[in-house]
C-alpha cells in the first residue's frame, strides 16, 4: 500500500488516511459505524452483502454521487463520504428484508434486521429456507488457511456452499474455522469422544499429553505444524495443562535454585 | 528504553487485585472479561503470578493463519487484532506456557497486551509485585 | 455417482494437452472431459486437479457454475431448445413444455433410458429461424408445436 | 508463406486479387450458422459435385466458395452468383442442377428462386437492390459474404491486414490511439465507452505487461452479430486486435468465445493459425519486430462472463464472478495487469478506421455516436437477419424499411433492444434516432445490438418475466440484491402471469428494482430491472389487466385467457384443426370450427395458421 496520505471527508468531518485504504478501514479507525455481514478484517473483502453501502461524491465530479461498498472502495484525495442517509437506509433495509426472506429462521439475521427496523420480511419466503446467507466467509477463511476444502457451487439463487461433488471434502483438515467464522451458525459440527465431525467427515483428535482432553484433529495438527514451521509438539498440550506446567517449572526453579527473596521473573520483551 | 513488566513473586500476597484490574480494564460492555494475568496462592512467599512473557520468537505469532497477532513495537507487547482473529484457537494451543485464552467457544483470542503501555495490573498492585519499569 | 467407469488412459491423454500446474487450463480441460465422457466425472476431475495443482473445490465450483458442464451422464440424443428472446416470442416455451411432457423430464434432465437429454439454451445465434431446436447440434428452424412430438415418436 | 514486410504483403494481396480476377463467374454459398441449419452444406456439396463432374471450373472459369453469414438468415440457404450479383434464396440441393444449367451455362435468371419483396410482391434479382441490403452501410460486416473466411488469401484480396501494415509501419502507437479517439468509436459491446480513451489509459498504465482481449461471448439472447463476424470474417477481428496491441503495448491476448458457437471457434482457430503462418501474429509481425499472439478461450456458458471482470476471471480458468471495478480493468484486469477488452464488432471496425481514416468513420452516424452499428433484427418482423446501419437511423427505418414491417402486417407493439439489460420501446419511440445516448434516455439501451420486434400477440408482462427468468438463471449469485432481489422480482411477475397478481405488486416491484439497480455489484444486477422497468413505463396497462382483470390481452399467459373461434369469421378451411397438437378442434370442412377449451393447451398453433384471424383471445 502506498504511503501517500490523502484527505477525505466522512459525514462532513475531515480525516487523513493512507491512499489505498478502504472507506471501511478509515471509518472503523475513526469509530464511525458502518454495518457489514460478509466482511472480516482477516479476509479479502468481496462486496457480496452490500450492507456497507455508503454514498460518495467528490468536488471534481460535477455533482455526481453514487453508492459504493465501503469495504472495497479505496479512499482518494478529496473524497466525500456519507454513511447515513434515507437512501442508504432504504438499501440496507431492503437487503436485510431479502435476506430475511431467504433465512427467516436465522437469529443473527433477525437481530441485524431488527436493528435496521425490519422485523418481518415483506417478500415471499424462499421455498428452500436456509440459515446460510452466502456471505462466503467460510470459503474465504478456508482458502486463507490454505486448505480450499469447500467452495461455492452453482450460481444465482441456486448457489450454495458445498463440498466438492457432495462428498466429504478431501482437503478438509477438520479445523472448524468455517463454522466459527459463520455469522449465522450454518455449518454444523461436533466433537464427541475424541472424534470431530464436520462436512460429513470424522476426524480422530489429538489428545493433550497431560490430561488427555481432545485438542484438535490429527490431520489439522500435521497441517498447522507444517504451515507454521514449528514442531507438532508445540500443540499437544492443552492451554490449561501448559499453564500448570509453567507454574510447576517456575516454582521448582525458584524454590530449588534460588532463595525466594531474590526471585524475579521478567516479562521478556 | 522500552519498559517491561517486572514481577517480584516474593512480594505477592495473592490478593488478586491484578486479576480484577485486568478484567475491568479489558471488560467490554458485557461485564467482567477474562483476566490475562493470574495469581496463584501457594502460601506466604511462594505465590506466583503468570502472564504472557511476550516471547521474542513467539509460537502464537507463528501459528496464526491470518496474522492477527503482531508485536506492538512501541510497547513490545504481542497484541491480538480482534477484527482479524478468526478464533481458530491455534495460538493458545501453541503457547508452551498456557498464557493465552479464548473467550467462550472459539471466540477471539485473549492475551496480555500490556494495556497499550499502561498495564492496569501494575498500576493497581498494592505490593509492588508488579512493576512496569 | 458415475454410471460408466472412467478409462484412466483417456483421462491421461486429455491431461497431456495442458501444462502441469497451470490452473488457467481448468475450463478447457473440463470441456474436454465433458466432450470425452459426456459429463465431468468426479474421478476424471480429481486427476485433473492433481495435474493442474488446484483444489478439488475450485474445479467443482467451476464445473457447477458453467452451463457447459454436467455432473451426470447425458442421453444419446441431446435436444437443445433455444430459449433466446427471438425464439421465446415465437413460442419456444411451448416447444420446451411439449418436449418436457413428452419425454417426462424437466429441462436439464435425462430420460431414464438415457436416450434423450432435454436442455434449454439461452441463444444459439440462429435467431432469424426462430424458434430453433437442435438435435445433437443439428439445428432445426421454424419449429411448430407438434412437429417435435412427431419427430421423436417417429424416431422412437 | 511468411510475409515479412509491407512490400511482400502488397505482392501477396496482388496475387490473391489476380487469382480472383481470372475468374469469370463466382458462386458464393452462405455457410453461416443460419444457412447451415437450413441445409446449405448439401447445396454446397451439390455444387462441388456438379462443378467436378461437368468440369465447370475450366469451362466457365468458375470459382466457388462458401462464405460467412450474409445476414439474411431467414431466407437461407443463400446463393449469390457474381459478377452479376444474382441473389437466390431458399436454395435446395435439388435446385443446383437448374442453377448450373440455366444461370451458369445460359445466363438466365431463375425467377422462383429470387427474393420477393413482401410488400411490393416484386421479384428482385440483384443482391444490392433488395431493400434489406440497400439501406445498409457495412463496415464491420464489410467482407462478410464476399470472402471465404477459412482462406486468408481471400481476405488479403479484399485488403485484409493493410490496416495493420499501415499502423505498424507508418504510425506511432500514440497516433493509432489518436486516430481511434478521433474516429469517435465507442465500445459496441453495450456500454459504449470511448475506445480511444480506454486504450490511452491502458497504454499509460505503469505495468509493462499488458493484455488485449476480445469479448466474443455475445450472451444477449436474440443477438448474433459477433457470431457472424467471427464466422464470416475472423481476420478482421484479429487484425483489429493486433493493431490494438500495438497501440497499447500488449504482447498477449485472448478471444473469449461462447461455447454455443462451435463454428465461430473453428473459424477463429483456423484464422489464428493462418495469421501466425503468414506472420500477422506471433513474433516479429510483418518484420517490424513487434510481437503479439492470441489464444482462444472457450467460455463455459455463463451470461455474466460478458461482464469484463467476470470474463477475465473466466479466461484465467476461474468461476466467472464479477468484482467491484473501483479500480478499472484497463489498470488492473486479467491477472491484475492492465487490460483492454473490446468486443468483436469493435475490433472489426478498427482496421477500417486505420485504412480509411478516422474522419471517414466520424462522418458517419451522429456526433456522439459515430460510425455504423450492427443489429440482429429478429422477432415478428418480415425480414429477419443481420443489418449494419449508420448510427442515428430511426428504429422505424430499421424495422419497416429494412425489416419490411411486421409479419402478416399485424400491429407493432414494441421493440426490445439491448438484451436482458435493455428495455422495450413502444410505437411512440419508433422515430427516435438509434444511438447510445438516445436509447439509454428512453429507458432502453444499445447493448450489443439485439433488436427484437414484437407484435400485438406478444405479452409484455411475459417478456419481462422471460428476461427476469433469464437473469435469475444467469446471476452469479455473489451479491444479495441481484441474487435475492431479481429472484423476488421474478417471483412477483411470475405470479402476475399466473393470475395471482395482487394490488400493490407494481409499486413493490418498482421499490425493489430501485434498490437492485443501486446496490448490485456488477452491471448484470444493476441493469437487471431494466426490462421490467421499461415495460412498466410504456405498457403499464397490460400489467394492470393481468392483475386487476386477470386477463392477458395478448393471449400468451396461459392461465389468463382461452381461445375461441369466431363463428362470424371462420371459413372452415380446417388449417387450425390440422395444426392442433392435441386434436381439440372439431369441425367439418367449410363449417365453423370449435375448440374444446377443456383439452386446449393454448399453444397458439391454430391462431398462428388461421388465415382469417378467426381465433380470438377471450
Amino acid at each position: 500500500m502506498s504511503e501517500k496520505v490523502v484527505n477525505l471527508e466522512i459525514n462532513g468531518r475531515g480525516f487523513q488516511a493512507r491512499e489505498g485504504m478502504t472507506i471501511l478501514e478509515v471509518a472503523k479507525r475513526e469509530g464511525i459505524p458502518i454495518p457489514t455481514l460478509c466482511h472480516h478484517d482477516a479476509l479479502e473483502p468481496v462486496g457480496a452483502c452490500r450492507l456497507c453501502m455508503v454514498e460518495i461524491t467528490h468536488p471534481n465530479w460535477r455533482g455526481w454521487k453514487g453508492l459504493v461498498t465501503a469495504c472495497l472502495y479505496p479512499v482518494e484525495e478529496g473524497l466525500q463520504v456519507t454513511t447515513e442517509s434515507q437512501e442508504i437506509h432504504q438499501v440496507r433495509k431492503t437487503i436485510l428484508d431479502l435476506l430475511l426472506a431467504r433465512c427467516p429462521d436465522a437469529p443473527y439475521i433477525q437481530k441485524v434486521a431488527a436493528e435496521h427496523g425490519v422485523t418481518a420480511t415483506s417478500f415471499k419466503k424462499n421455498e428452500v429456507q436456509t440459515v446460510c446467507i452466502l456471505c462466503g466467509l467460510c470459503v474465504r477463511v478456508c482458502a486463507v488457511k490454505g486448505c480450499n476444502a469447500i467452495g461455492t457451487a452453482r450460481r444465482g439463487i441456486r448457489r450454495e456452499i458445498a463440498a466438492p461433488f457432495g462428498m466429504p471434502p478431501p482437503d478438509c483438515i477438520g479445523c472448524t474455522s468455517c463454522a466459527h467464522i459463520c455469522p449465522t451458525d450454518a455449518i454444523p459440527w461436533e466433537d464427541v469422544n475424541g472424534v470431530r465431525k464436520i462436512w460429513d467427515q470424522e476426524f480422530e483428535m489429538v489428545r493433550c499429553v497431560s490430561c488427555g482432553r481432545p485438542i484438535m484433529p490429527v490431520t489439522q495438527l500435521e497441517f498447522e505444524a507444517k504451515r507454521a514451521g514449528i514442531s507438532p509438539d508445540y500443540m499437544t498440550t492443552c492451554p490449561a495443562c501448559s499453564q500448570q506446567k509453567t507454574l510447576e517449572t517456575i516454582r521448582t526453579a525458584f524454590t530449588i535454585k534460588r532463595p525466594a527473596s531474590e526471585d524475579a521473573v521478567e516479562a521478556a520483551s | 528504553m522500552q519498559k517491561t513488566l517486572v514481577i517480584t513473586p516474593s512480594r505477592c500476597t495473592a490478593c488478586r487485585t491484578c486479576e480484577l484490574a485486568c478484567s475491568f480494564k479489558h471488560a467490554g460492555p458485557a461485564g467482567l472479561g477474562i483476566s490475562r494475568i493470574r495469581a496463584f496462592m501457594f502460601g506466604e512467599g511462594k505465590n506466583q503470578i503468570l502472564t504472557c512473557f511476550q516471547c521474542d520468537d513467539a509460537a502464537c505469532v507463528k501459528v496464526c493463519p491470518v496474522t492477527a497477532l503482531a508485536r506492538n513495537e512501541a510497547t513490545g507487547a504481542i497484541e491480538v487484532d480482534e477484527d482479524r482473529c478468526i478464533g481458530c484457537g491455534l495460538c493458545s494451543l501453541a503457547c508452551p506456557f498456557g498464557h493465552m485464552a479464548h473467550d467462550g467457544r472459539m471466540a477471539i483470542a485473549i492475551k496480555c497486551d500490556l494495556c497499550g503501555g499502561q498495564p492496569a495490573c501494575a498500576t493497581f498492585c498494592p505490593t509492588r509485585t508488579l512493576e512496569y519499569i | 455417482m458415475s454410471e460408466t467407469s472412467i478409462d484412466p488412459d483417456r483421462v491421461r491423454s486429455i491431461l497431456t494437452r495442458y501444462p502441469q500446474g497451470d490452473g488457467s487450463g481448468l475450463i478447457h480441460a473440463l470441456q474436454d472431459i465433458q466432450a470425452e465422457f459426456g459429463y465431468v466425472a468426479c474421478e476424471a476431475v480429481a486427476r485433473l486437479c492433481e495435474h493442474l495443482n488446484i483444489p478439488l473445490s475450485k474445479a467443482f465450483s467451476v464445473a457447477t457454475f458453467y452451463k457447459a458442464f454436467s455432473l451426470e451422464p447425458k442421453g444419446e440424443t441431446i435436444i437443445r431448445v433455444c430459449t433466446g428472446t427471438a425464439c421465446h416470442i415465437r413460442g419456444s416455451q411451448i416447444l420446451a413444455d411439449e418436449l418436457s411432457s413428452l419425454l417426462d423430464v424437466e429441462p436439464g434432465g435425462t430420460t431414464k433410458d438415457l436416450k434423450f437429454t432435454l436442455e434449454t439454451v439461452n441463444c444459439v445465434g440462429a435467431c432469424a429461424m426462430a424458434p430453433v431446436v437442435a438435435f445433437n447440434g443439428v439445428y432445426q428452424g421454424n419449429v411448430q408445436p407438434g412437429a417435435l412430438t412427431r419427430k421423436i415418436r417417429g424416431g422412437k | 508463406m511468411r510475409i515479412n514486410s509491407v512490400k511482400s504483403l502488397t505482392r501477396a494481396a496482388g496475387r490473391a486479387r489476380g487469382e480472383r480476377k481470372r475468374l469469370e463467374t463466382e458462386v458464393l454459398v452462405c455457410a453461416g450458422t443460419g444457412c447451415l441449419a437450413n441445409g446449405s452444406m448439401d447445396v454446397a456439396e451439390a455444387f462441388l459435385g456438379a462443378i467436378r463432374r461437368r468440369k465447370l471450373e475450366a469451362r466457365l472459369k468458375l470459382g466457388f466458395k462458401t462464405t460467412g453469414c450474409h445476414g439474411f438468415c431467414e431466407k437461407g440457404p443463400l446463393v449469390i452468383i457474381q459478377p452479376q450479383g444474382i441473389f437466390y434464396k431458399g436454395v435446395k440441393a435439388k435446385d443446383v442442377k437448374e442453377i448450373v444449367d440455366q444461370t451458369l451455362l445460359k445466363g438466365q435468371v431463375i425467377q422462383r428462386l429470387l427474393y420477393r419483396d413482401p410488400n411490393t410482391k416484386q421479384r428482385v434479382e440483384q443482391y444490392a437492390e433488395i431493400p434489406f441490403y440497400s439501406k445498409q452501410h457495412r463496415i464491420a460486416l464489410r467482407n462478410i459474404g464476399k470472402i471465404d473466411p477459412k482462406c486468408i488469401d481471400d481476405c488479403l484480396a479484399v485488403g485484409g491486414y493493410t490496416g495493420l501494415a499501415k499502423a505498424l509501419t507508418e504510425m506511432k502507437p500514440t497516433e493509432v490511439i489518436d486516430a481511434v479517439t478521433e474516429s469517435g468509436l465507442r465500445g459496441r459491446g453495450g456500454g459504449g465507452f470511448p475506445t480511444g480513451r480506454k486504450w490511452k489509459t491502458c497504454r499509460e498504465a505503469e505495468d509493462p505487461t499488458k493484455y488485449v482481449l476480445c469479448n466474443a461471448d455475445e450472451g444477449d439472447p436474440g443477438a448474433f452479430m459477433d457470431r457472424s463476424i467471427c464466422e464470416g470474417d475472423p481476420h478482421a477481428v484479429l487484425e483489429g486486435m493486433v493493431i490494438g496491441a500495438w497501440a497499447v503495448g500488449a504482447s498477449k491476448g485472448y478471444i473469449y468465445v461462447r461455447e454455443e458457437y462451435p463454428l465461430a471457434v473453428k473459424h477463429l482457430q483456423a484464422a489464428i493459425e493462418q495469421a501466425r503462418e503468414r506472420g500477422f501474429l506471433g513474433d516479429d509481425i510483418l518484420g517490424t519486430g513487434f510481437s503479439y499472439d492470441v489464444q482462444i478461450a472457450r467460455g463455459g456458458g455463463a451470461f455474466v462472463c460478458g461482464e469484463s471482470s467476470a470474463l477475465m476471471k473466466s479466461v484465467a480458468g476461474e468461476v466467472g464472478e464479477p468484482r467491484a471495478k473501483y479500480v478499472h480493468s484497463v489498470i488492473r484486469g486479467l491477472y491484475d495487469k492492465p487490460t483492454v477488452l473490446n468486443n468483436v464488432e469493435t475490433w472489426a471496425n478498427v482496421p477500417w478506421i486505420i485504412t480509411e481514416g478516422a474522419a471517414a468513420f466520424a462522418s458517419l452516424g451522429t456526433k456522439k455516436s459515430t460510425g455504423t452499428k450492427t443489429f440482429s433484427l429478429v422477432g415478428k418482423v418480415k425480414n429477419t437477419g443481420l443489418v449494419e446501419v449508420p448510427m442515428g437511423i430511426t428504429l422505424r427505418e430499421i424495422i419497416y424499411d429494412i425489416g419490411g414491417g411486421i409479419i402478416k402486417n399485424r400491429p407493432f407493439k414494441g421493440v426490445q433492444t439491448g438484451g436482458p439489460s435493455g428495455g422495450c420501446l413502444p410505437e411512440g419511440k419508433l422515430d427516435l434516432p438509434v444511438d447510445f445516448d438516445t436509447l439509454t434516455e428512453a429507458g432502453s439501451m444499445m447493448g450489443s445490438g439485439g433488436m427484437i420486434v414484437m407484435d400485438d400477440r406478444t405479452c409484455m408482462v411475459d417478456v419481462a418475466r422471460y428476461f427476469l427468468k433469464f437473469l435469475v438463471d444467469e446471476s452469479c449469485g455473489k451479491c444479495v440484491p441481484c441474487r435475492e432481489g431479481v429472484h423476488q422480482l421474478h417471483q412477483t411477475v411470475n405470479d402476475i402471469c399466473a393470475g395471482n397478481g395482487r394490488p400493490g405488486d407494481l409499486e413493490r416491484i418498482e421499490a425493489l428494482s430501485d434498490v437492485v439497480v443501486k446496490a448490485s455489484l456488477c452491471a448484470l444486477g444493476k441493469s437487471a430491472p431494466n426490462p421490467i422497468l421499461s415495460t412498466l413505463r410504456y405498457f403499464r396497462e397490460e400489467y394492470e389487466a393481468h392483475i386487476n382483470d386477470r386477463k392477458c390481452p395478448a393471449g400468451v399467459c396461459r392461465n389468463l385467457f382461452t381461445f375461441r373461434i369466431s363463428p362470424e369469421i371462420c371459413n372452415g378451411c380446417g388449417l387450425c384443426a390440422k395444426s392442433c397438437p392435441v386434436d381439440c378442434i372439431a369441425g367439418e370442412k367449410k363449417e365453423v370450427h370449435v375448440i374444446d377449451a377443456s383439452v386446449c393447451t393454448r399453444c397458439g398453433a391454430c391462431r398462428n395458421v388461421c388465415p382469417t384471424d378467426a381465433v380470438e383471445v377471450i
